[in-house]
């Protein structure tokens, strides 16, 4: 399902599609499958990608394994730290459903309930072939206009809020030692 | 007939200093072996980066970032490109330089604006490493000028038909290679914009708009530098031949880069007031005992 | 002229009086005696001289209206009146103000007389006036500010002793002390007698505007003086020894005195050229390391004072023309800057910059002075600052002196450092949470802050009319004046117009805001919402980087050896003397009185036997 | 007629033993008396005593000189008798005493008798030191003052052995060879320890900063200059200038031990005695250069010195905080010390102005850059001072009485006058110097033409 664009949407869309700046959130062993993804061999630069230092300059954010409670909080932080359109692309079957931890109490079994996903990779840690292909379905969802996760965080943040406010209590640690 | 000659360098500083930034990400993935982005890469991420729905930081950050474009655009404005020159007398070398300077002020002041401390600590280096590479320069700039008798970029341009001044000057020349090294803020020298330490130094709150301003900024900026060197160090000639050997000290430097690791800040600042600067009093002794070939 | 003197002299008692009444009103009559004057600078005719009481017996002291003092006066005057408006609502806070007032009436009475001057000796006197009250106003401040003025009595005095020495050896040889007549003399005199005289009197010059051997009071008295004085001390005081520098340098024909040792220059300019050098690398390497912002400024004093000596001191005629203008954009630039400072201080009562930041969301109006402030004093193409540092700039490179060159490219570029780091550490970054209800300094303090706004930006788009005032000066000196049109500067380098460069600048600006506007327009956000590498942080006071804001530039230089200390081991060595003799002269037992009876006894025996 | 001047204060001084309070009422009469008889008195009037003729006799010579130095003189006693509350019980005598001997001192044209009068001042100085119990300060002044006397003396059996007489302008007259340069060895040691030269001048400190007003007041002002007065008559008149670079240097080496010592004073009046040593060591410097302008400048120099003096040592003793209270205390305090140090537009400045250019002309280069060091400490210490007492936050300070508030505020306008018009002090300084120079004057007026 795609919403109608303007001329101007499309053109935009197509340029984000050729040039994506990644934020990766390298926790748990995806991260470990990115660097051959940008070297010699695979080469994520001839896609227009590349890897950026802030949320702020970010367009994609990959997470890359399982998250427990306290790092859900950082992840909710910094995808509302970055600009839109954005777009999340959860890496590994850590994300899909918790993984090979999806037993324990503190892991996330879904990302998709507190932030809107894109995109998943399949693979307990997909290798760089998965990626690419990946990436490449992202670049032909974002010119359709079907990457439209950050609109649906948008339109019903309080559904989202809810969730993350179920599982996390709350989602700004308030220390009172500071206050 | 001014506004045309500035509108042709402006529009020459964007397409052209855009291309060859892409061309640079091409070399800079041949030297490590990939394939490399298509050249029009920069193209697409600058039109990517304005198009998005960014954040600013209150009006001193969109005043920065305004007054470092603004600034830089005046200051391509009056470098001559070959024989497009677009105010023929005015274009004196220590007005471009310190005009360059507004830019840098400008850019400085709207990312400390932004409230981030990296930003602070970018903008540190990125002065400190200023005061390093500025004063061999402008010594090996002012041999030149007081060996020509003459500061206007057009009429240096000019005088060196019979040879050009890197031959005639090779030290100078050197020195002033080496402080356009790190005017470009490339690999060596490009401590204030260091990733892995301060998440890209002065741009760490630069969202969508006002990080495509930028890379519009570094571009001009890039090519200001380098039409600089080659108008006083290279003879300039016309248009096309400008161009040509514009490119060629482009991919000089992107090569250098390629290989290279980033210096400390201290020791780009101990480095340039020690080598560069003893080779440009050199080649000032040599200018004074006329030792020109 | 007398007849003025006599009524800004007389006007100040009125004032102190005034102000022991109402101190509203004490301040408006100074403004008033201010304005006066200013308007009377430009009713004289240049040239006209007067006598005034006489001294020794048969001397009679001559006022002589120059275009020299006229240029100075006028510079004196916008500085004062400029801080007098601000004076309006800054004194409240400040205790014992009738004498504040009084004592600032005296200083700006005493400096035109310095400037009216036309003999050595009504000069010194003026000029002694001027140091006592300005010693009694810097002690009004801090609490270290009684060791900072004694500091500064003595460097002055030590400047002052040496200037009368010099009248005394002229007075002596040649029976006069009118500057002109002995002008004729001494550019006849062969000797090293015409040295000595010349060396002494840029001694007070170098006192009063913190040369290098004698800058070391500048840091102290700057930072401890009472706000509002220390934009007086850097306007106008500075002026006075850049007066004398002009006197030593240009009155004194310094061309026709002394062999030209280097691309025109004389010797005796070649020695105060290296000082100046010298004082320009200490001010910059000093400024940057200041962590107190007044004194960060106070060392910048120090460097431009180098500028501008270096500028009169290369008596070229785009030099001479550069010396002058930049001692006119600094008098304005760091009055501006002081004046910022001051209006801080007044509401945050701190004058230390790691411990404010972000005042720019509260002061906005006192961020627009100290930013077109810093772009004039660092020397930035709008503003008139980067005017004269170009023409100094030419002459050098002209000349072919690189090594001066390259103290001026030090200078210059370091002076973008150490000006931004009161911009970062003070207005720009996170708002300390003490500073949270600060609120912008009222109306009166605003006013002097943004006409030198307006003179500064106006100075640096046209820059004519002060050119006009310059290249009369430098006709009356006769040396060759500076061609330029109202906005084309010319030399034999090369020339540049300074309205094209404004207009240039606007037209990028415009360009870049179509740009912004065309685009997306962004979501404003606070202040504590920052790119934190995913930590919360609950206390954004520490997220403001500002101590030790240049830590890894200062280490280059962390061991170097410092002037000020030499000076404190002098004054320690003077007392230990003193230690010395009480104990063993003065508070000895009656034996060793007897000793040192006998003592004295064989010793004119000794010597007369 | 003169010679009363000295018999009335003797008289009333024993008189005023037996009458206890009596003298301290009586002192502004006599010193009117004495100022009378001066008004009356037009130079030169010479005056043997007991009818003997001059060089037999003693003789009281009253010329230009010695005519401005008593007048002067006795004008400081009368302010001091007009604050009769720093006169403790006792020591009214011992300034009657003081007039007596001052006024003999100076008027004496013979040497013995200035010897006489001489121990007579010191014995009263030693009395003095010891007010306000200084028991230690007062045993050293007078250890190093008897010695002192006794080379004067000596002195003057050689100036006897050589001349044949006593008298003043006699042995002036006749030559004696190298027995001169004895005499002018012995007078230095004799003077110099008055005269509060450099290494002889230990006592000065711990006398004047006994904490006593009346002590430093009257032996810092007039006594000093009656010496400086009997330096000049005695080097210059009488030993025709023998020795006077040994005084110079002396001079010079005062001035500057004087100021470097006072830099490092902590307590108030430590300091104004060691400007009190420097102004000394410059006066005698200045007079050594012996020519008409550098003694004139000397004179002057040391009337404004007194002025300043006689301000600053009642107020230093009474005040001890700052001047939160009586401000016109503290504006007498600021004028006499920015005269001393020289500002324009006060009195010092003129007398320094005048020094100097005498030393330029007499082609001396040191004394100048001497005298401005000298202020250079000078004006920060004293301004050290002035600030302190001005600015300290301060509040007990007891009030001043009236009548030395309206003697110390009259003399700092004399001060601010003389600086603006110097002609009452230069005139007076000015006759002082030409008659000590005309030794043959001198000798005409004492001698009658012998």
């Amino acid at each position: 399902m795609s919403y109608e664009r303007t001329i101007w949407e499309k053109i935009a869309d197509n340029l984000r599609s050729r040039s994506m700046w990644m934020l990766h959130y390298c926790t748990g062993c995806g991260a470990v499958e990115l660097p051959p993804s940008m070297t010699s061999r695979f080469d994520m630069e001839r896609l227009g990608m590349g890897p950026m230092a802030t949320p702020r300059q970010a367009d994609i954010f990959l997470i890359t394994g399982y998250l427990s409670v306290k790092t859900l909080r950082r992840v909710i932080y910094t995808y509302e730290q970055m600009p839109d359109p954005k777009y999340v692309v959860g890496f590994g079957s850590c994300t899909i459903n918790g993984g090979i931890y999806y037993d324990s109490y503190a892991t996330i079994n879904r990302v998709d309930y507190y932030i809107p996903v894109d995109l998943y990779i399949a693979g307990c840690m997909p290798r760089p072939e998965a990626i690419f292909e990946a990436f490449t379905e992202l670049m032909r969802m974002i010119r359709k206009g079907e990457a439209i996760g950050w609109k649906k965080y948008k339109e019903n943040y309080e559904w989202y809020k809810q969730n993350q406010l179920k599982s996390l209590g709350e989602v700004y640690v308030h220390d009172e030692f500071h206050e | 007939m001014t506004i045309f000659k500035v509108a042709a360098v402006l529009l020459t500083g964007f397409f052209v200093g855009l291309t060859l930034e892409g061309i640079a990400r091409k070399i800079i993935a041949r030297v490590q072996r990939r394939y490399g982005p298509p050249w029009y890469q920069n193209f697409i991420d600058v039109f990517k980066a304005l198009s998005k729905h960014g954040f600013s930081h209150g009006w001193i950050f969109d005043f920065g970032v305004l007054m470092a474009l603004g600034g830089v655009i005046a200051t391509l404005s009056f470098v001559p490109l070959g024989n497009l020159v677009a105010f023929p007398g005015l274009d004196n070398v220590f007005v471009v330089l310190y005009l360059f300077a507004v830019g840098a002020l400008g850019m400085a002041m709207g990312m400390v604006g932004s409230g981030n401390p990296n930003a602070s600590i970018g903008v540190a280096r990125a002065l400190t490493q200023m005061l390093g590479y500025e004063v061999p320069y402008l010594v090996s700039l002012a041999a030149i000028i007081f060996y020509y008798k003459t500061s206007s970029i057009s009429n240096l341009m000019n005088l060196q038909a019979d040879s050009w001044n890197l031959f005639k000057m090779p030290i100078g020349a050197a020195v002033a290679f080496i402080s356009l090294m790190g005017m470009l803020g490339k690999k060596p020298f490009d401590t204030p914009i260091a990733p892995a330490e301060i998440a890209s130094g002065p741009m760490v709150e630069l969202s969508s708009k006002y990080m495509g301003l930028l890379m519009l900024m570094h571009t001009f900026s890039i090519f200001v530098e380098i039409s600089l060197f080659v108008d006083i160090f290279l003879g300039g000639g016309s248009y096309l031949v400008f161009l040509l050997k514009f490119t060629v000290v482009w991919i000089i430097a992107t090569l250098i880069s390629a290989v290279l690791p980033r210096f400390r800040i201290e020791q780009v600042v101990k480095f340039y007031w020690r080598v560069p600067l003893g080779l440009a009093f050199l080649q000032a002794f040599f200018v004074l005992i006329g030792w020109v070939f | 002229m007398s007849q003025l003197l006599l009524i800004l002299f007389i006007g100040s008692f009125l004032v102190y009086l005034l102000t022991r009444m109402n101190w509203i009103i004490g301040v408006l009559a100074n403004i008033g005696l201010a304005i006066y004057s200013f308007y009377r600078l430009f009713t004289f005719k240049v040239g006209t001289s007067e006598s005034i009481f006489s001294l020794i017996v048969n001397q009679n002291g001559t006022l002589v209206y120059s275009e020299l003092s006229k240029f100075f006066g006028i510079i004196s005057l916008i500085v004062a009146i400029s801080v007098y408006f601000f004076l309006i609502n800054w004194l409240e806070k400040q205790k014992n103000r009738a004498v504040f007032n009084f004592f600032l009436a005296l200083i700006t009475a005493s400096t035109l007389g310095v400037f009216f001057s036309g003999d050595l000796l009504t000069l010194y006197i003026f000029w002694e006036i001027m140091l006592l009250f300005s010693v009694l106003l810097v002690q009004m401040g801090k609490e270290d500010s009684k060791k900072a003025a004694l500091n500064y009595l003595t460097i002055s005095l030590i400047g002052s002793y040496m200037y009368l020495y010099a009248v005394f050896m002229l007075w002596n040889r040649y029976g006069t002390l009118v500057i002109k007549d002995i002008v004729q003399k001494i550019s006849v005199e062969t000797s090293i007698f015409k040295w000595a005289v010349l060396i002494l009197i840029a001694a007070a010059g170098i006192a009063k505007s913190g040369i290098f051997p004698l800058h070391t009071w500048l840091r102290t008295t700057q930072g401890s003086s009472p706000d509002a004085f220390s934009a007086i001390l850097a306007g106008q005081l500075e002026k006075l020894g850049a007066y004398m520098l002009v006197l030593t340098v240009a009155v004194f024909p310094s061309l026709k005195m002394f062999p030209v040792l280097y691309g025109g220059i004389p010797v005796f300019n070649y020695v105060l050229i290296v000082l100046g050098m010298i004082s320009i690398l200490i001010g910059t390497l000093m400024a940057i390391k200041q962590n107190d912002m007044k004194m960060l400024i106070a060392y910048s004093t120090v460097s431009n004072s180098g500028y501008i000596l270096i500028g009169l001191a290369t008596m070229d005629k785009i030099g001479f023309a550069g010396g002058l203008f930049h001692a006119f954009n600094h008098a304005i630039a760091s009055v501006m800057i002081f004046l910022s400072f001051a209006a801080v201080i007044y509401r945050t009562k701190t004058s230390k910059i790691d411990e404010m930041g972000g005042l720019i969301w509260k002061m906005p109006l006192t961020f627009i002075t100290y930013l077109v402030g810093i772009i004039s004093l660092a020397g930035i193409p709008p503003m008139s600052g980067f005017i004269s540092k170009w023409m100094i700039f030419v002459v050098l490179v002209k000349k072919g002196m690189f090594l001066t060159a390259a103290a001026a490219f030090i200078g210059s570029v370091g002076s973008f450092l150490y000006v931004f780091r009161p911009l970062a550490g003070v207005f720009l970054g996170q708002l300390k949470s003490k500073h949270k209800d600060v609120k912008e300094v009222p109306i009166f303090m605003l006013i002097p802050m943004l006409v030198l706004v307006v003179i500064t930006v106006f100075f640096g788009v046209i820059p004519g009319p002060v050119l006009n005032m310059i290249t009369a000066v430098e006709k009356e000196l006769n040396i060759q004046p500076l061609e330029h049109t109202m906005t084309v500067i010319k030399s034999s380098v090369g020339q540049w117009n300074t309205l094209t460069v404004f207009t240039m600048f606007a037209v990028g600006f415009i360009i870049a805001f179509i740009l912004y506007m065309v685009f997306p327009k962004a979501k404003r956000i606070p202040l504590t919402n920052q790119y934190t590498a995913g930590e919360f942080l609950y206390n954004y006071d520490l997220y403001h980087y500002s101590t030790r804001f240049y830590a890894f530039f200062e280490r280059l230089y962390e061991k170097h050896p410092s002037v000020e200390k030499l000076y404190e081991m002098f004054g320690k060595f003077f007392k230990d003397i003193g230690e010395f003799l009480n104990r063993w002269f003065y508070s000895a037992s009656p034996s060793a009185y007897l000793l040192w009876f006998s003592i004295v006894l064989l010793a004119i025996f000794w010597v007369r036997w | 007629m003169i010679s009363l001047m000295i018999a009335i204060p003797l008289l009333f001084a024993f008189v005023s033993i037996v009458f206890k309070g009596l003298a301290k009422y009586a002192l502004p009469f006599i010193v009117l008396l004495n100022i009378l008889i001066l008004l009356i008195a037009s130079t030169p009037v010479v005056e043997n005593i007991g009818g003997w003729k001059a060089p037999f006799g003693i003789s009281l010579v009253l010329d230009d000189a010695s005519y401005y130095v008593v007048l002067v003189v006795n004008l400081i006693f009368l302010l001091l008798s007009l604050i009769p509350q720093i006169i403790d019980k006792g020591y009214d005598t011992i300034i009657l005493l003081l007039l007596t001997s001052t006024n003999g001192l100076v008027l004496t044209g013979d040497l013995f008798n200035s010897f006489v009068f001489i121990e007579i001042t010191a014995a009263a100085a030693y009395i003095l030191a010891y007010h306000r119990n200084n028991p230690y300060g007062a045993f050293k002044y007078l250890i190093i003052g008897g010695i002192s006397g006794s080379f004067y003396l000596l002195g003057t059996i050689f100036s006897y052995v050589g001349a044949g007489s006593l008298n003043m302008a006699h042995i002036s007259n006749n030559s004696f060879g190298q027995l001169t340069a004895a005499i002018a060895i012995l007078f230095i040691l004799g003077l110099g320890v008055e005269a509060k030269l450099f290494p002889l001048a230990g006592w000065v400190p711990d006398v004047y900063a006994s904490g006593s007003s009346l002590t430093p007041t009257i032996l810092g002002t007039a006594i000093t200059f009656a010496i400086m007065y009997l330096t000049g008559r005695i080097f210059i008149t009488v030993l025709h200038g023998t020795f006077l670079d040994v005084l110079y240097i002396l001079g010079l080496l005062t001035v500057i031990v004087g100021e470097v010592a006072a830099l490092r004073q902590d307590k108030l009046l430590r300091a104004l005695a060691y400007s009190s040593i420097a102004q000394a060591g410059l006066v005698v410097a200045a007079i050594s250069l012996n020519n008409i302008d550098s003694l004139t400048g000397a004179y002057f120099h040391s009337m404004n010195d007194l002025t300043a003096k006689f301000i600053l040592f009642p107020i230093a003793t009474v005040v001890i905080k700052g001047f939160e209270k009586d401000r016109l205390a503290g504006f007498a305090f600021s004028v006499a010390s920015f005269s001393l140090i020289g500002f324009p537009l006060f009195a010092g400045f003129r007398s320094k102005l005048l020094i100097i250019s005498s030393a330029f002309s007499a082609g001396n280069y040191i004394l100048p850059a001497v005298l401005f060091f000298a202020s250079i400490v000078e004006a920060a210490y004293l301004l050290k001072w002035n600030i302190k007492l001005w600015f300290e936050k301060s509040d007990t300070s007891n009030n001043i009485p009236w009548n030395l508030k309206t003697i110390v505020l009259v003399l700092s306008i004399l001060l601010l006058i003389i600086g603006i018009y110097p002609d009452l002090y230069l005139d007076a300084s000015r006759k002082i110097a030409q008659s000590i120079l005309d030794t043959q004057g001198y000798i005409n007026s004492v001698l009658g033409g012998i």
